[in-house]
């Protein structure tokens, strides 16, 4: 039925089954966007937020996003200005997970606020010292690049592609896709960073504050890092896991490898810096402040914030994944390879959760208890209206537009075919 | 135009007088117009500028002792003015003002974002979860001098800064642009029926706040009377909330600095 | 975020923060009109490139 | 001309551009936000000029100075007036919120009559009417002493105009409500001669000795009582506290003596013990100002009272004890307090004259420092009235709640008594109740005893401005105006050492059709006619204040108080001029024996102690400021919480904030613990004031009523109420 | 839109062709031009007319008049309490000091006398000037203090014969005053708008030196409260 918008050369499954299968998922996103209406109409006592827990399931949703997202900006930058040209053949779909990832960012920060529609005050009455400004400002713009980025792919759908056009569009805005590439990767260089300043400057809060370079705290560099090492980890991830979902090979093994190679060298260095962040902050940030290491991760109710955590996100998800990607033979093994960025992409998101939900969890005050917090179901279903979102439009982009370039030569039609 | 000098509004708490009955809560709560809900019970989702904490030595019977600590906004000063939720607030909805030393707040400009909350250490900011709503008749006890705060923004104590606007007021009416030290003085100060907080301005030299914490104003104003502490004095917010005790434990449960050491 | 704003300040925070900003906007802005403008003058010279850009 | 795709989508290119460059999408972007900013469900107070009124507070017996801040007609603030001799510019939490009782919705806004159980708006007419109509019949019956009235003061114009009432009407059953101060006037008479209330210079004291008061926690006029304890402080002086948890009092005193409950006339005999033994008396005051020492040390030399038998019955160390009684005779101007919690409960008078015994011995008795007889205020001198024979003769039936009888000879009010007299014979006693101020339906223990026993009233009449437990039990309520919109004189404020006046006035008109209590009182009057009618000749409750107020009504009204501030006490009145250690009233009294729990201790292994916080209220509840300050180890969600000790804890197998089901002999309950090691193990601490059956719905429903799980203990002494806790068991629910 | 089948294969003209003759170019400018005339139409006029409401003040008022009457000007009827509050527009005590009667055949002084002196009730007048609750605005500060003339915010009101219409922003509840007359913002007097830039304006003209640490300028609460 929608076969004269299905790409030349491949193949899709039946329309009936795409559709029941949107059905399911969009189920799961009416769920998303009845809580979202909810929050909107009765404001956040939706949720189970309070006082000392201001930031909670949404801000570590949001940065785990951006920080998975940032497997875009890391492939444009190897792509098109390091010249990586294997890279083309995952670079659509690295852009499509990007543009996911940082759409559902913005929707839930839309959702996060306790007044929406003030929300474009942080633009209007900028604050230029806040962390937050920077991360609303580089988001936004580079959310203006993922599309730009994206739009190309779109034009290229068989029948928009007719109109003479945006086919030219298309075309140009390929020609100088080094250029939007090239700010991207500025934009993103600031705001996954400024991410990593939101808890970094927080000198209130010893567990988060770092100490750095100028106004930037360590953790703007770590952030950045740790996006450029883990979002790869992401799109290899979810190109595996559509691979799995489609029952077909859509990527050459050389282009994967060689993208988990960099990514598993970059998470070698990150981890090592992070291990001299960690041990910096516990030796001189925290006493200088009056805290030991183990006042954050002792005495909290159920060991919810043990050391365990710590040892989770910097060895078993951190130095474990870092160590099997820059083997070889691991990358060579598709389920060590699996295993491997789906370690590392738990690391990122582990990170991301402690410098934002434990940091505040951690008594300052020493006369304070620990505080605990469990998200409402509320807080839940708008965490997973973004997933719902974003498999459906990889869905849709899959379905209907030419996202992986080697797709055809990988699964050559039977005679007879289209 | 001549500015008058600048001030640097302070607050010293007698712990030792402070009795734990939560007249300056109440005072506070009727001069800043807070919100009140059937269930207020949630500290943590109830809003109130001043809050008592209760404080214990963590002995057991009967060495067990108790102190009580109100704790208004301790109105840091930071490294020049940047206490640390002024210098995150992205839409510049919180200010430190050099003039006063208050850290002040626009409720309308706020939109919610809680990234303050985040940054303060003490918890003496507060989100408003809720519509604010009265019971039929009570909204005749708001005071007009504050302004109501609305469903989603973030709250905090503002020493009272109505009353120093009232009081700027008569003053200039009266053709005088300078106050007594009596004349500007917060609601929890003046209910206190222990007469345990003590309000003014340390950079003065002949208010009462300044002669009992006798303030290092070069460092940050480090008290310099050793009866006085301030909150988390190792953090470098340098809150110009000064705590007064005589007791040992009571100390070291305010500031984590003699506590680790 | 525009000089006239309230919040607006001449210093160096500024300039550089809104600096950047705004170097990155035009380059985008500049960048996708210059696409554009060109598209649709191609589209209405009817002109055609050759295919294979991906 | 070809309108297609290409042309319509030309069309919305040009309206974006066209939109874009109007102020449209600009404004109305502005414009929403600024909607946000003042959205119409938030409401904005009105501005206009502000004014400030000074008043008296009449919340509590206190009589703090109160500063109101109106806004046009609108009281928008409460502060204590900083001239004022009693408070000094303090204010208690519940005056702060008190513009919340003058706005709470839940006031009483006209007469209401309870027809098939449902109140009905009546007019004042009707009411008083039909009010009187009974009162007129139960005359003619012959049984005038049929009639009580209870009130939460029996000084000023109106408790006055309501005693006068019952009295030419022919009642003796005038009954104020029971506080620490009946104990106490009773002792002051008994040893002093002296009809006064006990005045306590704190702020001069240099050593407190409070025995299981709550100094902090409502006791007396809490501004005062709370600066005196600044004053303290300042002064190095030293605070003993003796009480079994560690009540805010507790934590606020330089040493915390945590005696078993119950034994605080045990430890008061014993330091007398000590003092005498030791001869640490003062023996210049006792030689010159007392009388009797052989007596008293031939009672508290006993065995019984030796520091080894008191530290048994205390829980303390003997040691301890000889050091107490030590550090109080060495101290300059020491002064023992009484008078468990915030004194509403009186106690057993031996107890508090242990405690007076105690300050004579240090010479602390009518001097700088220690306790002082206040005299009553006599400003209320109308003629006596004249009465009929049917007033004669009620006035000559013994009081209903015993007062004054051979048994109780000394006890001038025994509301305690009232529930079990209300219980004998086929009809009650009393037919009618007036309640004025107060709230016996709640504050009354005893459980579902006491509550049948009032029932038995076939008419109750409540004054109440509220809806509180009283006004919901009453068949007519006619609603008096709040402390904010009446006038009212206030004489004295309790435990201030001075005697004061202080007046009250309408800050902002009544809101609703209100009465002062008084002015009904007259139209009663009026309306029965004769003899009741002619003891009543004023036009009006303010005009009698003019007229009984004389020349001071004019300084009163200017300056808003009269202190006196040079007050001396009076010299002893007693036969010997002296202060009497015994006498022949003394020696009639039942002796001293401490009053033990009620409940076998067999079946409830743990004891329930209540104690009282300045955030809940008996009388009045709480307005929503003080519900939303409650801690959150006092009331969680809608539950309340008992304190235990972890040890207690742990026996039971309780957690902390674990749901548990409390039994007395009086009742069971629905509870939540609080672990603490601020209390003795084996007892259970419970906050009083909560568990409201009426009130708004920020107080009502939440929690439980300690003093539905207690019960009424007479004391064999005096009849007072002397209560203070009750065997309990707790369980896991 | 008679003939689509002819229209239609222009539409769909194959793509690389060119395609479009002079006409359908020109209806596509005639087009665009329509769509940005009418939402300009929309947006300037439409806009505007729908955004204010507009209501009579109950009784007009004739500043000129009654300033030639009274011995201190402005502050004869807008004077500061002693509090320091500014008692902005006057009380009805303060009219029946002088119109316990009707002092004239004016139908609407009768009326006025009538409808509110006789009866006692509040005159509700419109407050032009009147800011939001967010504001705190001293008069004290600027009049007393600044010597500003009341002329600089409220114009020259004390000249009018005829109180002007009250428009209200029907989403914000706002006086029109506020935002200005001019709905593009744009204002030539000083008294044309009343929004916090115009505030902010005036104190950076005026030079008074701001305390703020983020802005350099006025700190929140200078203005807010």
């Amino acid at each position: 039925m929608d076969s004269a918008l299905i790409p030349k050369g491949v193949e899709r499954c039946p329309l009936g089954r795409f559709l029941a299968f949107i059905a399911i998922v969009g189920a799961v996103l009416l769920w998303g966007v009845v809580a979202m209406f909810l929050i909107y109409i009765k404001g956040l006592n939706q949720t189970n937020m309070n006082n000392a827990y201001g930031f909670a399931l949404w801000i570590w949703a949001d940065l785990a996003v951006i920080a998975l997202g940032g497997g875009a900006f890391f492939t444009g930058l190897l792509r098109y200005i390091f010249g990586k040209a294997e890279l083309k053949n995952i670079i659509n779909y690295a852009v499509l997970i990007g543009f996911v990832c940082y759409s559902s960012a913005l929707l839930i920060l839309a959702i996060d606020v306790g007044q929406p529609l003030r929300a474009w005050f942080i633009f209007w009455h900028a604050n230029v010292h806040s962390m937050l400004t920077e991360v609303a400002f580089c988001l936004t713009c580079y959310f203006g690049v993922l599309t730009i980025e994206y739009i190309p792919l779109i034009l290229e759908n068989r029948q928009i592609e007719r109109i003479s056009f945006f086919r030219h569009l298309a075309h140009n805005m390929h020609g100088i896709m080094a250029v939007f590439a090239a700010t991207g990767a500025f934009l993103s260089f600031f705001h996954q960073g400024s991410l990593g300043g939101v808890s970094g400057v927080l000198y209130g809060r010893p567990f988060g504050f770092r100490s750095g370079i100028g106004i930037w705290p360590w953790t703007f560099f770590l952030y950045t890092w740790s996006a450029a090492a883990c979002g790869p980890c992401f799109t290899i991830l979810v190109t595996r896991i559509t691979e799995m979902a489609t029952r077909k090979k859509l990527v050459k093994d050389e282009v994967i490898d060689l993208l988990a190679k960099i990514a598993g060298w970059m998470l070698v260095t990150y981890i090592a810096a992070k291990i001299v962040d960690t041990v910096y902050w516990a030796a001189v940030t925290a006493p200088a402040m009056g805290f030991t290491l183990m006042d954050f991760y002792t005495n909290n109710p159920g060991s919810a914030y043990g050391l365990w955590i710590l040892i989770a996100e910097v060895g078993l998800c951190g130095v474990l994944p870092a160590l099997m990607l820059i083997a070889p033979s691991v990358r060579r093994n598709a389920r060590l390879l699996f295993l491997a960025v789906l370690l590392a992409v738990l690391g990122a998101c582990l990170n991301r959760w402690v410098m934002i939900l434990q940091m505040q969890a951690v008594p300052v005050l020493p006369f304070e208890r620990w505080f605990t917090y469990f998200p409402s179901w509320q807080e839940i279903a708008t965490t997973i209206l973004p997933v719902a979102y974003g498999i459906i439009l990889i869905a849709f982009s899959y379905r209907y537009l030419p996202i992986f370039p080697q797709e055809a030569e990988l699964n050559p039609l039977p005679e007879g075919g289209r | 135009m001549d500015q008058p000098k600048n001030k640097r509004y302070g607050m010293v708490i007698d712990l030792d007088k402070c009795t734990g009955c939560g007249a300056c809560m109440v005072a506070c709560m009727a001069e800043n117009n807070i919100p009140f809900r059937d269930d207020d019970t949630d500290k943590l989702l109830s809003v109130s500028w001043m809050h008592v904490y209760r404080l214990s030595n963590g002995k057991p019977f009967p060495q067990a002792e108790e102190c009580f600590l109100p704790r208004p906004c301790q109105h840091c000063e930071g490294e020049h003015g940047h206490s640390p939720c002024v210098s995150v607030c992205p839409a510049t909805a919180t200010d430190y003002d050099m003039h006063t030393g208050i850290v002040s707040q626009i409720y309308t400009r706020c939109f919610g974002c809680r990234y303050c909350m985040a940054a303060c250490p003490y918890h003496v900011r507060q989100f408003n979860w809720w519509d604010p709503v009265w019971p039929e008749g009570m909204e005749r006890a708001l005071n007009p001098d504050v302004s109501v705060r609305m469903r989603g923004v973030v709250e905090k104590c503002s020493f009272c800064y109505s009353r120093y606007q009232t009081a700027l007021n008569r003053a200039y009416v009266e053709g005088r642009r300078e106050l007594a030290e009596e004349e500007y003085q917060t609601a929890c100060a003046q209910a206190c029926p222990a007469g345990a907080i003590v309000f003014g301005d340390l950079n003065n030299p002949r208010h009462r706040v300044h002669r009992i914490v006798q303030p290092d104003l070069a460092h940050g104003g480090r008290p310099r009377n050793p009866k006085a502490f301030r909150l988390l004095e190792r953090l470098g917010t340098h809150p110009k909330v000064y705590y007064l005790t005589g007791r040992d434990w009571v100390r070291r449960a305010g500031d984590n600095e003699v506590q680790k050491s | 975020m525009f000089p006239f704003s309230f919040e607006w300040v001449w210093d160096l925070g500024h300039l550089v923060f809104h600096g950047a900003l705004w170097y990155a906007l035009s380059i985008l802005g500049i960048g996708l009109t210059y696409c554009i403008l060109k598209a649709a003058w191609q589209a209405s010279r009817g002109e055609e490139h050759e295919h294979g850009h991906h | 001309m070809k309108i297609d795709r290409r042309s319509f989508l030309a069309f919305v290119l040009g309206g974006a551009a066209g939109t874009a460059l109007s102020p449209l999408p600009w404004k109305l972007t502005d414009d929403i936000s600024i909607w946000t900013q003042n959205w119409p469900w938030t409401p904005v107070p009105p501005k206009g000029e502000t004014t400030y009124v000074d008043s008296t507070c009449t919340l509590c017996p206190g009589g703090c100075g109160i500063r109101v801040r109106r806004v046009e007609d609108r009281v928008v603030k409460i502060e204590g007036r900083n001239d004022h001799p009693v408070n000094r510019g303090g204010i208690c939490p519940l005056g702060a919120a008190g513009a919340q009782l003058l706005y709470s919705p839940w006031r009483v806004r006209q007469p209401l009559k309870k027809m098939d159980g449902r109140f009905v708006p009546v007019s004042w007419e009707q009411a008083i009417g039909e009010i009187a109509g009974v009162l007129r019949e139960l005359r003619e019956a012959g049984t005038p002493e049929a009639v009580a009235w209870i009130a939460d003061t029996d000084r000023g114009t109106t408790a006055e105009l309501c005693r006068r009432f019952l009295t030419v009407y022919g009642s003796p059953n005038f009954i104020r409500t029971p506080c620490a101060q009946d104990a106490w006037e009773t002792a002051l008479y008994l040893t002093q001669g002296q009809r006064a209330t006990a005045g306590f210079d704190l702020e001069r004291a240099t050593f407190l000795l409070s025995l299981g008061s709550g100094l902090l926690e409502g006791w007396g006029t809490p501004p005062f009582v709370f600066r005196a304890r600044g004053a303290l402080k300042d002064n190095n002086g030293r605070f003993v506290q003796a009480e079994a948890r560690l009540s805010k009092t507790a934590a606020k005193a330089d040493q915390w003596l945590p005696i078993l409950p119950g034994s605080e006339g045990t430890l008061a005999f014993g330091l007398i013990h000590v003092l005498l033994k030791e001869g640490r008396e003062r023996k210049p005051f006792v030689a010159a100002h007392t009388a009797g020492l052989e007596e008293l040390k031939r009672q508290a030399l006993q065995e019984a009272f030796s520091p080894e038998a008191v530290a048994q019955a205390t829980g303390l160390e003997a040691k301890a004890v000889v050091e107490l009684a030590r550090a109080f005779a060495a101290a300059e101007r020491p002064l023992a307090v009484c008078g468990r919690g915030a004194g509403r409960v009186p106690g057993g008078l031996q107890e508090t004259l242990a405690v007076h015994f105690l300050n004579a011995l240090v010479g602390s008795v009518n001097v700088e420092g220690g306790v002082i007889a206040v005299p009553e205020p006599e400003y209320i001198r109308w003629p006596e009235p004249e009465m009929d024979a049917v007033a004669s003769k009620g006035m000559q039936t013994p009081r209903v709640d015993g007062a004054g009888s051979e048994r109780y000879p000394h006890a001038r009010y025994l509301l305690n008594r009232l529930p079990e007299a209300l219980l004998q014979g086929d009809r009650p006693a009393v037919r009618v109740l007036f309640v004025s101020g107060g709230n016996p339906f709640y504050s009354l223990a005893g459980g579902e005893r006491t509550e049948k026993a009032l029932a038995r009233i076939p008419l109750i009449v409540s004054f109440s401005p509220f809806l509180d437990e009283t006004a919901a039990a009453a068949h007519y309520i006619l609603p008096a105006p709040t402390h904010l919109e009446r006038w009212e004189d206030v004489p004295g404020a309790a435990g201030y050492p001075k005697p004061v006046v202080g007046l009250a006035r309408p800050v902002v008109p009544p809101r609703f059709a209100t009465m002062p209590t008084a002015d009904v009182v007259l139209r009663l009057a009026r309306r029965l006619g004769g003899p009741i009618r002619a003891a009543f000749p004023w036009e009006s409750h303010e005009a009698c204040l003019r007229q009984t107020l004389g020349p001071a009504w004019e300084t009163l009204r200017r300056k808003g108080f009269a202190v006196e501030e040079g007050f001396k006490p009076q010299p002893f009145e007693t036969a010997s001029r002296k202060f009497e250690f015994a006498n022949a009233d003394l020696k009639r009294l039942a002796a001293f024996r401490p009053l033990p729990a009620p409940g076998d201790p067999g079946a409830f292994k743990l004891t329930l102690v209540p104690f009282d916080t300045l955030r809940l209220t008996a009388a009045l509840g709480a307005p929503p400021f003080l519900v939303k300050a409650l801690e959150s180890e006092i009331l969680l969600k809608n539950d309340i919480r008992v304190e235990i000790h972890p040890q207690t804890a742990r026996d039971l197998g309780l957690a902390d904030g674990a749901d548990a089901r409390i039994t007395t002999p009086q009742g069971s309950a629905r509870v939540k613990v609080y672990l603490t090691e601020g209390i003795r193990p084996g007892l259970v601490g419970m906050a009083r004031g909560l568990g409201r059956g009426a009130h708004d719905r920020y107080l009502a429903g939440k929690g439980v009523s300690a003093n539905r799980l207690l019960a009424l203990v007479e004391d064999p002494s005096s009849g007072l109420e002397a209560g203070w806790g009750i065997r309990a068991r707790l369980e896991r629910a | 839109m008679e003939e689509p089948k002819s229209s239609a294969p222009s539409s769909r003209s194959e793509p690389g062709q060119g395609g479009q003759g002079d006409g359908a170019g020109g209806a596509i400018i005639l087009f665009f031009i329509l769509g940005l005339a009418a939402s300009l139409l929309v947006g300037w006029v439409a806009f505007p007319a729908l955004l204010y409401s507009e209501k009579r003040q109950p009784v007009d008022f004739n500043h000129a008049l009654h300033n030639e009457i009274v011995d201190h000007g402005c502050a004869s009827c807008h004077f500061f309490r002693a509090d320091g509050g500014f008692s902005g527009a006057p009380k009805l005590a303060q009219c029946i000091e002088c119109h316990r009667e009707a002092n004239s055949d004016d139908p609407e002084e009768i009326r006025f006398v009538e409808e509110y002196v006789k009866p006692g009730r509040e005159v509700p007048w419109l407050v032009y000037a009147r800011q939001p609750d967010c504001v705190f605005f001293s008069h004290a500060a600027h009049v007393r203090l600044g010597g500003i003339d009341c002329a600089v915010c409220h114009g020259p009101m004390g000249e009018s014969t005829s109180l002007r219409p009250y428009q209200e922003n029907r989403i914000t509840g706002y006086s029109r005053d506020i935002w200005g007359w001019n709905i593009a913002g744009i204002k030539r007097n000083s008294w044309d708008r009343m929004k916090m830039d115009d505030c902010a304006e005036c104190h950076a003209q005026a030079r008074v030196p701001g305390g703020s640490v983020q802005t350099q300028k006025d700190g929140c609460f200078v203005c807010h409260k």
